[in-house]
């Protein structure tokens, strides 16, 4: 029984498939992150693009600061302001064509919007009318996420079901850096390499989750330097740099398309403002760091370039502003109309046909409502003559 | 056209496998994906063949990582395919916990019906086959409390075929539980012509009784059927209802049955407390209170994580607890 | 020695954050881990102060992600020390599904008792704070389905410490649901000495009343006094009984209520089907089955998933809805 | 609003902490796998440590032998074999120190074994009599872990721990390749690295999870590549090598210890037997893959060394083969022995203290055992006159 016993039969080898099966020098990052802007690279940069960058981060900005002010106005639940992260935002947008696929994270909006789908339904999860405002199959853009990193997986499934039908789709799919911790972020980007998908993982590491310091989030090198363990190419970019983060997503997205397989992008930003409207930033970070990060502000970066090449004429920031004010004076307007509601809805779309129990739910709350209704109209009437009390919350 | 054949004996794990393959014959949106699917056909062989035959983009072995399963499950019914996902065993599905209840029990909803999700997931569960730790789980008291989903579980061979053919055929997300003890439990059943695709949410009385109402599923089934023969000696006429869908949930077929006998036990292999019987126990108290003669009582598994093999059999529901809960239904009350 | 000083208002969220912060006074094995409860204090704010007083160490900010937060805990708890776990929101906990149900929950019992897991579990669970989808759910069915876990939840300020108190003193894993729309409700309580450790398992009746009893818990509760405060303009005086702790279940309490009332509606946040009303609703009438004048009701949340802001005041049960349930309560029959 | 009409405070500069916050290059794996046996290192290997692992491969082979015999027998529910594995399984109990913890995956019973756990003990779990046979603090060995990965985290938590409370404890915890692609282990190795904790990942990548190769599990240079996601070295070794493995767990081990942190080794090996004695390998897999690792045999390969050395007397070969046969002896002996059994045990434990609703199942139980034991006494005295059938299974 003991291999003594046996050893005219053995003869010690080498075991085959020792060799890495990837080159692993091909999928790590650069140690410095990419830059177009400020460098001479930034001279090859279309003016087209550079213009229409421009005037989207100019309008996500606009719409960071309405969405923000909605909230003190009582017109939204809350906001995740993007301002800071604007270049990702918008990049990964423009990136993509008219059949691939979004899959945004919940401070994703200026992406849902900069794809086409209208600001307002664009906001109403954080409205609190609905979950999902927008039909994500006419748009291409998958609800926005609030279970971090959870939607990963789904970009690869999508991508992946594209591609066994032979639809040339790319699915973009977008993650914080505190997001990269959950193991959904692991199982996605490892079902994605195995099957060769066509997704491009964006990572926009703002340096904080919440409250939480990238440093107590990973000790790796780079978010990026994770690529290499799932066998996909790890790309670092500076994620204020609009024009670097457009050339590296497009340079993924088609790369996903000819059949590369996935690329993880780590776009290096900063979450200027709080967690959201809700979070008070001041309990874990100090104004010098976000001092610091201002100064390397994406609009101003970009407009540097701009000026260089005399192409922020008056009348590109002109009509950048005046879009942007466009924008948020008809957000402004159309948040303030209160959202239309029906309360039956709640039973509408749990299931394709409502299930008995369902129905005697719904026949209950319409029973409710029709009650409701009538006292309203009582109490109107007794108005004539007295003042009535109608009580609001769930009574 | 064809030929009538006449029904031979089938196992359920043969007949989950002919609705695999009809439905995937039938309709080229149909994928089937999970661990060991694909060449090996799976632990319990019920994908054998699906490989070799669709091919294996078709029936597709994962990574080992059941979240990234249903979640690329998700993604794939998100563009039109109507995934078919395998779970080991019923204790492996729970770290795909997640995705099951935030996005596949709610993608419908979420979206205003612009994204549904016809995705089935195939649930090995249950006892009796001296499974170690984590391979004997009855974990439907989970997915019965997340609406937005559909649970299923067949007790014959027909509906094994039946319902496995209608939870794919279904636009909603159908949690689809298979009992692995009644795998090669057999059948009269006739291959050529399969059983019509059953629809989801009916009951059906495996047996008439007269004296009180077993309401059961699945593994339990059986046992029930047993029980109910034994009960004969001691002058009982036992109904057995097999519910086969716990949601939707058959009030009708159920009520009718308890209104009828005045009394109910409901048997499963799943905990006692927080489980399935809870639920069924008071929605039938609620319909049938003044028709009962006797508390609605519950034969379930103990409150105690699932005992090692050789424990088991202290475990799970037997004849004789079953037959002793039936004796506890007050029947001196009536005389 | 201490002078006494008199009962001042407290909120919830204070005497949790008193309970562990004496808890982690009083005991250096107990650590609290968890996402943004270092620096920031939580995004509730329990956990205030702790990693100022007593380090970084004993209250930790961890990566973002909610396995590895409870499955570190395990080991923790492995090596002796009495892990507090935040998750921080009650959807955010079902990624750690695997981890409590497998690990967390059992391994007491896989060991022999040789491997307790003195861990407790914080979730902040339920809705009526407008918040948005995944923030509002009520889980507990989950947990009480799961045997090996206690679950146990506060309804008022005193209990909100002796709870959590009891909690991290016990060996046994403990899911502590703190019902967040009550974090700013206010009560009479004296910090300079707090409440006694509460045992866990004892229901409290929070108001006598002889026409039926309202059983309830957490959120609910405050809602239930209500409703029994409205009760009186119809002629009916009303029990309420705070269970304060699912897993044990005080039968004791519950049916001798039950039991003098003749009559009882189970009220809830979380869903009615598969619910935690089903099993309260079942083993109530198992046991007063002869005193029950009616069938237990369930006012619950409707089976659906958790409405957004909006709309969720059509989703939680309200009093006008517990009344009507009441009045369900067959009451002609008596007369 | 938009930034051009503040565009004066605006300093575009490059933000801070760019650089990597780690080295990535001493993080990464060599290319091929470290190896001593067969090569020049060979010789300076202990002669004491090479007879040791000689005799603890021998016996954990024949423990395989003996174990999967015991399931033919009936006396076993399952076995999961780890034939040409026992250079892991046995270098990761015996590069660990008396306080340390082992944290094994199911299919580790050898290491738990070498470790000094009974072997009767070690088997309870695959025997049926209970989950776990032994006590984990008296030998710090974690509960052989049936559902994959997820005691990583555990063990990174005892570690984390350990090393709060200032004790030099390291905890080593194995995992499959397969296991690499779950959740847990993304999760437990981030902790790991963030915290710095003493933990010692060793991934035993033997070709398959079940049937799943491992081209389809992963598209990576290689596991150990995963490591630098993380901040952690990685490192890949030849896994049939015993003194290899050996050496870079004990390598790891000390770092870990001396306050370096975690460290994840990637052994080569393969699963020479089916999964357990229930699958059937011909239905993934060709016998001339097996033979090509046959020949590449651990205990071969340690044989071929300790002859080059003239350290393979008759004397060792007869006392490692005694031991085993006498281990195995010890073992079927001990496992043809009925399991003691007591049904009320099923309550004992779910808690510190039974809750009222166990109590109540308790009573239940123990009443219907007395009935059990009343029928079977009964039987017996009627046997006298006729034969009783006394029903076994849930009856
Ligand atoms: C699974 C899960 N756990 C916890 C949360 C609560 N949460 C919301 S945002 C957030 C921080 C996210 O950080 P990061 O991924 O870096 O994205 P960022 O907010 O910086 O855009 C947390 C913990 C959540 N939404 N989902
Ligand atoms: C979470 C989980 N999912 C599925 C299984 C079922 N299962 C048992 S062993 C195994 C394969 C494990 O492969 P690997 O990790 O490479 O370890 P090996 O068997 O090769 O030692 C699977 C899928 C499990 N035990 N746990
Ligand atoms: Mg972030
Ligand atoms: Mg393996």
């Amino acid at each position: 029984m003991t291999v003594m016993e046996q050893r005219g039969a053995y003869r010690p080898t080498p075991p085959p498939a020792w060799q890495p099966r990837t080159d692993p020098a091909p999928l790590l990052p650069d140690a410095e992150p990419h830059r177009v802007l400020g460098t001479d690279a930034a001279a090859g940069a279309d003016p087209a693009l550079l213009l229409r960058l421009h005037a989207e981060l100019v309008k996500g900005r606009r719409y960071n600061a309405q969405a923000t002010a909605l909230t003190k106005q009582g017109r939204l639940a809350v906001y995740p302001s993007s301002t800071g992260q604007e270049a990702c935002e918008i990049a990964a947008a423009l990136v993509l064509g008219e059949r691939d696929w979004l899959f945004p994270s919940y401070r994703d909006t200026l992406a849902v919007i900069a794809r086409g789908v209208d600001p307002v339904e664009a906001l109403t999860l954080l409205r609190g009318d609905w979950h999902t405002g927008y039909d994500p199959r006419e748009h291409r853009v998958a609800p926005l996420s609030t279970p971090l990193a959870t939607q990963l997986p789904h970009a690869v499934g999508l991508a992946h079901a594209a591609r066994l039908q032979g639809d040339d789709v790319v699915a973009l799919a977008m993650v914080g850096d505190g997001g990269t911790s959950e193991g959904d972020f692991h199982e996605a980007l490892n079902f994605a390499a195995v099957w060769q998908a066509p997704v491009v993982f964006l990572v926009q590491n703002n340096g904080f989750a919440i409250s939480v310091p990238l440093a107590k989030q990973t000790a790796a090198p780079s978010l990026a330097h994770k690529a290499v363990g799932y066998g996909m190419p790890g790309r670092l970019v500076d994620g204020n740099d609009a024009v670097a983060v457009h050339e590296v997503l497009a340079d993924a997205v088609r790369h996903a398309r000819a059949g590369g397989g996935p690329t993880l992008v780590e776009a290096l930003t900063y979450r200027v403002d709080a967690h959201t409207n809700a979070d008070d930033a001041t309990r874990y970070r100090g104004d010098e760091e976000v001092e610091t990060w201002r100064r390397h502000d994406p609009i101003a970066l970009l407009e540097e370039e701009l000026t260089r090449r005399g192409l922020l004429t008056e009348d590109a920031v002109r009509t950048a502003r005046e879009d942007a004010e466009t924008m948020a004076a008809d957000l402004r307007a159309r948040m303030n109309e209160d959202a239309r509601l029906d309360p039956m809805d709640l039973f509408a779309h749990v299931y394709a046909e409502p299930t008995p129990h369902l129905r005697e739910q719904r026949d209950l709350l319409r029973a409710e409502l029709a009650a409701e209704a009538e006292a309203v109209e009582a109490a109107q009437a007794a108005e004539t003559t007295e003042t009535a009390v109608i009580t609001e919350g769930p009574r | 056209m064809t030929t009538t054949v006449a029904a031979k004996p089938a196992t359920m794990a043969q007949a989950l496998t002919r609705a695999l393959r009809d439905a995937m014959a039938d309709d080229p949106a149909v994928h089937v994906l999970g661990e060991d699917v694909g060449t090996l056909g799976g632990v319990f062989r019920i994908t054998d063949g699906l490989a070799a035959e669709f091919g294996e983009d078709r029936c597709a072995d994962t990574p080992l990582a059941e979240a990234g399963i249903l979640g690329a499950a998700v993604g794939m019914a998100m563009y039109g395919l109507r995934p078919v996902v395998e779970m080991q065993f019923d204790a492996f599905a729970y770290p795909a916990f997640e995705q099951l209840a935030s996005h596949v029990a709610k993608m419908r909803n979420r979206t205003r019906g612009a994204l549904p999700l016809p995705l089935t997931i195939r649930i090995p569960y249950g006892g009796g086959i001296g499974g170690v730790e984590h391979h004997s789980d009855s974990s439907e008291a989970y997915y019965m409390a997340t609406p937005g989903l559909h649970v299923v579980t067949p007790a014959t061979v027909a509906d094994a075929y039946g319902l496995l053919r209608a939870a794919i055929a279904s636009d909603d997300p159908v949690v689809f539980l298979e009992p692995k003890r009644l795998y090669w439990s057999k059948d009269a059943w006739n291959p050529e012509r399969p059983s019509p695709v059953e629809p989801i949410g009916r009951a059906v009385v495996r047996r008439s009784g007269r004296s009180a109402t077993l309401l059961t599923y699945g593994p339990s089934v059986a046992v029930c059927m047993e029980a109910a023969e034994a009960a004969r000696a001691e002058g009982w006429d036992l109904e057995v209802v097999d519910l086969r869908s716990l949601v939707p949930f058959d009030d009708e077929t159920v009520c009718a049955s308890v209104r009828r006998t005045g009394r109910a036990v409901v048997v499963h292999e799943a905990h006692a407390f927080g489980g399935p019987g809870g639920e069924i126990a008071a929605r039938v108290t609620e319909r049938c209170f003044h028709h009962l003669e006797a508390p609605v009582l519950r034969v379930a598994g103990f409150d105690v994580p699932y005992p090692p093999p050789m424990l088991e059999r202290h475990h799970l529901p037997g004849v004789d607890r079953i037959l002793d809960a039936v004796g506890r239904l007050q029947w001196e009350a009536e005389s």
